[in-house]
């Protein structure tokens, strides 16, 4: 029951299964007042088609990922691309506590200076301290305790 | 058999490996440097961890990076490759402490065949021939003589503390032998301190043999017949074939008897590649690869076994598939070794590649990490791809490897295809006729001009 | 042997004898339609020559253009691959007449194979088993339940006039039998105006097995083992399989010696094919195929033969490469005909390939004329490649083909590869459990929903 | 049953299949109130990387093809592109002359009838007229006497 000035999603979505279908690039409808425009432009160069989908998901074993889900480097560099990242500098697992039942060194808010302790991240059996390196409040924390971390992954965010 | 396999290793190699594990059903992990974030083996692979920098030495050489990802996912054997850890004895002793399969041999025949004089012993000890030498240092000229007349003219004076070929003259004959001993002695001592020098069996024109040999740990262990990888640059090999042009079937099976029995002495385990020089009806031991190697498909593609399977297979301590006389040699396979370099400076073209198209067919294989749009990172080394060609006869082989060269399209980067296009057009390389110096000589007149 | 072929076919099978050419050291003509201008095989061959506009009437059937083709490039000789103009007997003649040589059989068994009821008279004068029948039509219901009680039950009552299924009825058991014939009788006097009925055995369950023959057209043929194409869709093969998982080496041989025999006697030139129905242990002649199939590459690859290449070598005079026992089946193979089509509904999905990549690594083969920019033309057939996978063992072959499959990229398109990964994970397919009706039943089952 | 503000997927549908017959990239129609506008981009660049370069040349055999150089096809269709262009109907050889010692049917600067012989194409030993399909004048002839020619390719220009 489209008011007056809303828009009718369904129709947009029927604007752009045509596009789809008659492989068209755009469409453009007007009528009365109503103006809609639906593009869909391809691929500008075959080189962004470079990546191959790879059909290993199909053939994966059910056993679920220790690590990061289906894409833990693209996780990884998204909280990477933050400035105020801390990145792991190592591959491993990552803790907030130093003993099972202590406290979180941090948490969003947590005031830190450089050089406080931020988490731990455990490889062959040895914690290695991962301490801040300024001064700032955690605005985000990536990750959760136990948990696996790939070389390069976000941790934190200090700002 | 294993349930978890982590493959520490990138390029074609990683992708060869990752393939066996899904043939046996085997789950896969692939760990990357930051540099390989879009490798096809890891895009392929179950899972994937990312372990360091692009620097080989903090991430696929970074030992308790990659046990820290067996930890993490669970990881129950790793697979090194070639390169980076496959020969490190040491991994192999980390592994074993974590409870981590190595898909590789024990850890001491490791050491013993890394260690030049240790696997020249141990190689004499098992029965391979080994070049003919002095043994230790000699004392006179008449010491010398009586050395020389044994091994044969022509005789390599060595120093005993050289290297880098200081205190290293020929003798072709005896009438040179004085002289030659003359001007070593005084090299050696100016260069090393120290006169001593021993003899060795002078190589004109050797060929460069390897025979493939796969052990189960438990005294079983046969022989795939050799590769002949005589086309080297800088020794790097560059063109592998088998069977090699210059044996025959008497020849192969003798040097891989020879080759299998020492291996069933040593209790070797997994695969390895027994390498030697070939003159004139001989064969002298160089050194043995505990690895796969690069130049494995030619001995699958006669055999028709996949040896990284086999690999997998003995390291989770399951019998051989094979025993010897199940072991066939069929027809003739050779490998190309496709470079990022350009096919006559051999400078390393790193960069993305803006088309790629494999050659297909009868006969024709191609073990390749590379695709369309993907970088080639200049971290690492230059190999982009192997094409191996199956053939009944060398003479089909040829043809076959021929009309494959000339489908295979990789642009963007500049590779060495073009040569293997002269290569395979040559009449000395048609005709089988090279040893370990003709394809530098062949480079050094020009014979290729790209 | 000659000196240029010309190919007048297009697609992948254009291709493939482009590289048998090639291989053999002979020049090659590709013809092609304005459709097929970018062709691979027309960017491969040494030569190209535009035929005709889009439809293949006029280009690809045009006989005229073919030779004239000819005459222009002075190609001596023509390969017809399968389809168009392959098992036309005209198109032999006229070439036969323009002293063009034709890579195919003799016109002659070209026209015999061609006409069904002269094919089965043929088989059976030369001894190959066919569905048991009546011979002529039965008079009543008396000769009927004679007849049936020979060939055994269930049996096919059938209008000698008939076609299409009408005038087509099953009797179980002998109490069907009357009103079968009655029922036959009315649907082909009303169909056809002719209630003449005859009887053949009714297979329920049977396999579609063939064995592929070569001939020197002199007397000498051999056989190459056989193929199991039952999964067919609309009686389209789907997967083809060599050995078939139904047969051991004894009934090999047998019906494979059986066939060889007929060749023999017919003096048969080139490679054919020759199709049973199989059920119950016994073979039933359904047709002679005289030309190269599109699933050829299976036989290739379990015996090592390539059959263009034979087919090339004994039209033009030379003797096969092979002697019977000379073949041995080594391993098993399985393709999978990679059609650009949704893989449920099976609408034909022409237009432009956006990402082109073949999988690779041992015992992995595609025949393809696709690659990336390429634009499938709406006019022709939609088969854009094979993806054929040897092994040591049918099981070692599976798991190859499943992960080479999960490596296989085509994307623009839609392709049947997702149905392919959905049969190589079916039980039955895996335990070789099935006949000519399994594919059709799983999908109308809902066994794949993509 | 349309509401106010529905579109017609037919006519839309309809469009789009001018766009590919016609080969034109945007159609745009207005009437009334109702304006509809459909555009198919052309794929803009992939096709130029599409061509995978064999290396043939490297294998070719030196003798020379008796076909019209290394680009046959292009150069025919390069002629084609001519709107004056007369195209071969046949693959044969053409001859622009009825007898060896005959004089060429027609050269440039002929003025031509509609119907006047222009060449003859030989496939099979039969020799076919090519005619004029208008009239006008001969400014361009793409062949030699006893020249192999492709199906389509431009035999000469009629203006």
């Amino acid at each position: 029951m489209p008011k007056q000035d809303s828009i009718d999603p369904e129709l947009v979505r029927e604007l752009a299964n045509l596009v789809t279908e008659t492989g068209l690039t755009e469409i453009e409808v007007e009528k009365g007042d109503l103006r809609i425009r639906v593009v869909r432009r391809l691929e500008p160069v075959s080189l962004q088609v470079a990546a191959p989908a790879p059909m290993a998901a199909v053939s994966a074993p059910a056993a679920a990922a220790p690590v990061a889900g289906p894409a833990p480097v693209e996780k990884g560099k998204a909280g990477a691309a933050h400035p105020g990242a801390v990145l792991s500098p190592m591959v491993g697992t990552a803790y907030r506590r130093p003993s099972p039942d202590a406290k979180v060194f941090v948490e969003v808010g947590s005031q830190v200076a450089a050089g406080d302790k931020l988490l731990l991240v455990e490889a062959m059996k040895t914690f290695n301290e991962i301490v801040a390196p300024r001064a700032g409040t955690v605005t985000a924390v990536f990750i959760e305790d136990g948990q696996p971390v790939e070389f390069g992954e976000a941790l934190l965010v200090i700002e | 058999m294993f349930d978890k396999i982590l493959i520490a290793n990138r390029g074609e190699i990683a992708l060869r490996i990752l393939r066996a594990a899904k043939e046996l059903g085997i789950a896969t992990v692939a760990v990357h440097s930051t540099a390989d974030a879009d490798a096809m083996h890891v895009r392929l692979a179950d899972e994937s961890v990312c372990i360091g920098p692009p620097s080989a030495r903090e991430s696929y050489l970074n030992i308790p990076s990659i046990i820290a990802a067996c930890e993490i996912t669970g990881a129950d054997a790793v697979h090194p490759g070639y390169g980076f850890l496959s020969e490190n004895a040491r991994f192999a002793d980390v592994l074993a402490h974590h409870n981590i399969g190595f898909i590789g041999p024990k850890a001491d025949h490791i050491r013993v065949m890394g260690d030049k004089i240790e696997a020249k012993r141990t190689a004499k000890r098992l029965g391979i021939p080994c070049v003919p030498g002095s043994e230790g240092g000699v004392e006179d000229a008449d010491e010398a003589k009586r050395v020389a007349a044994e091994i044969g003219y022509p005789v390599l004076v060595k120093a005993a503390s050289g290297g880098g070929g200081r205190g290293m003259k020929v003798a072709r004959t005896e009438a040179d032998l004085e002289q030659a001993i003359g001007m070593a002695r005084s090299e050696a001592k100016a260069a090393f301190g120290d006169d001593a020098v021993y003899l060795e069996k002078y190589l004109e024109k050797p060929r460069h043999i390897e025979v493939q040999v796969l052990g189960d740990g438990r005294g079983g262990a046969v022989h795939l017949a050799e590769r002949d990888c005589s086309l080297q640059r800088r020794h790097q090999k560059v063109w592998e074939e088998g069977g090699s042009p210059a044996l025959n079937a008497e020849m192969r099976a003798e040097i891989g008897g020879i080759c299998a029995s020492a291996m069933q002495e040593l209790g070797y385990l997994g695969a390895g590649t027994v390498e030697f020089l070939y003159e004139d009806g001989r064969f002298y031991f160089i050194e043995m690869n505990t690895r796969i190697q690069v130049e494995h498909p030619v001995t699958e593609m006669i055999t028709g076994i996949d040896l990284v399977i086999e690999q997998i297979r003995v390291a989770a301590g399951s019998p051989l598939s094979v025993a010897q006389e199940d072991i066939r040699v069929e027809g003739h396979a050779i490998e190309c070794r496709i470079n990022a370099e350009h096919p006559a400076t051999f400078r390393p073209s790193p960069g993305l590649i803006t088309y790629y198209h494999p050659p297909g067919g009868l006969g024709v294989r191609v073990d390749s990490a590379a695709f369309q749009g993907y970088r080639i990172p200049p971290n690492y080394d230059s190999l982009i791809g192997k094409l191996i060609v199956h053939g009944r006869t060398r003479n089909e082989c040829l043809m076959r490897l021929r009309r494959a060269l000339d489908e295979f399209v990789v642009d963007g980067v500049d590779t060495t295809l073009p040569l293997f296009r002269t290569l395979v057009r040559n009449a000395d390389v048609q005709n089988g006729l090279y040893d370990i110096h003709w394809l530098e000589g062949f480079l050094a007149q020009g014979g290729f001009d790209a």
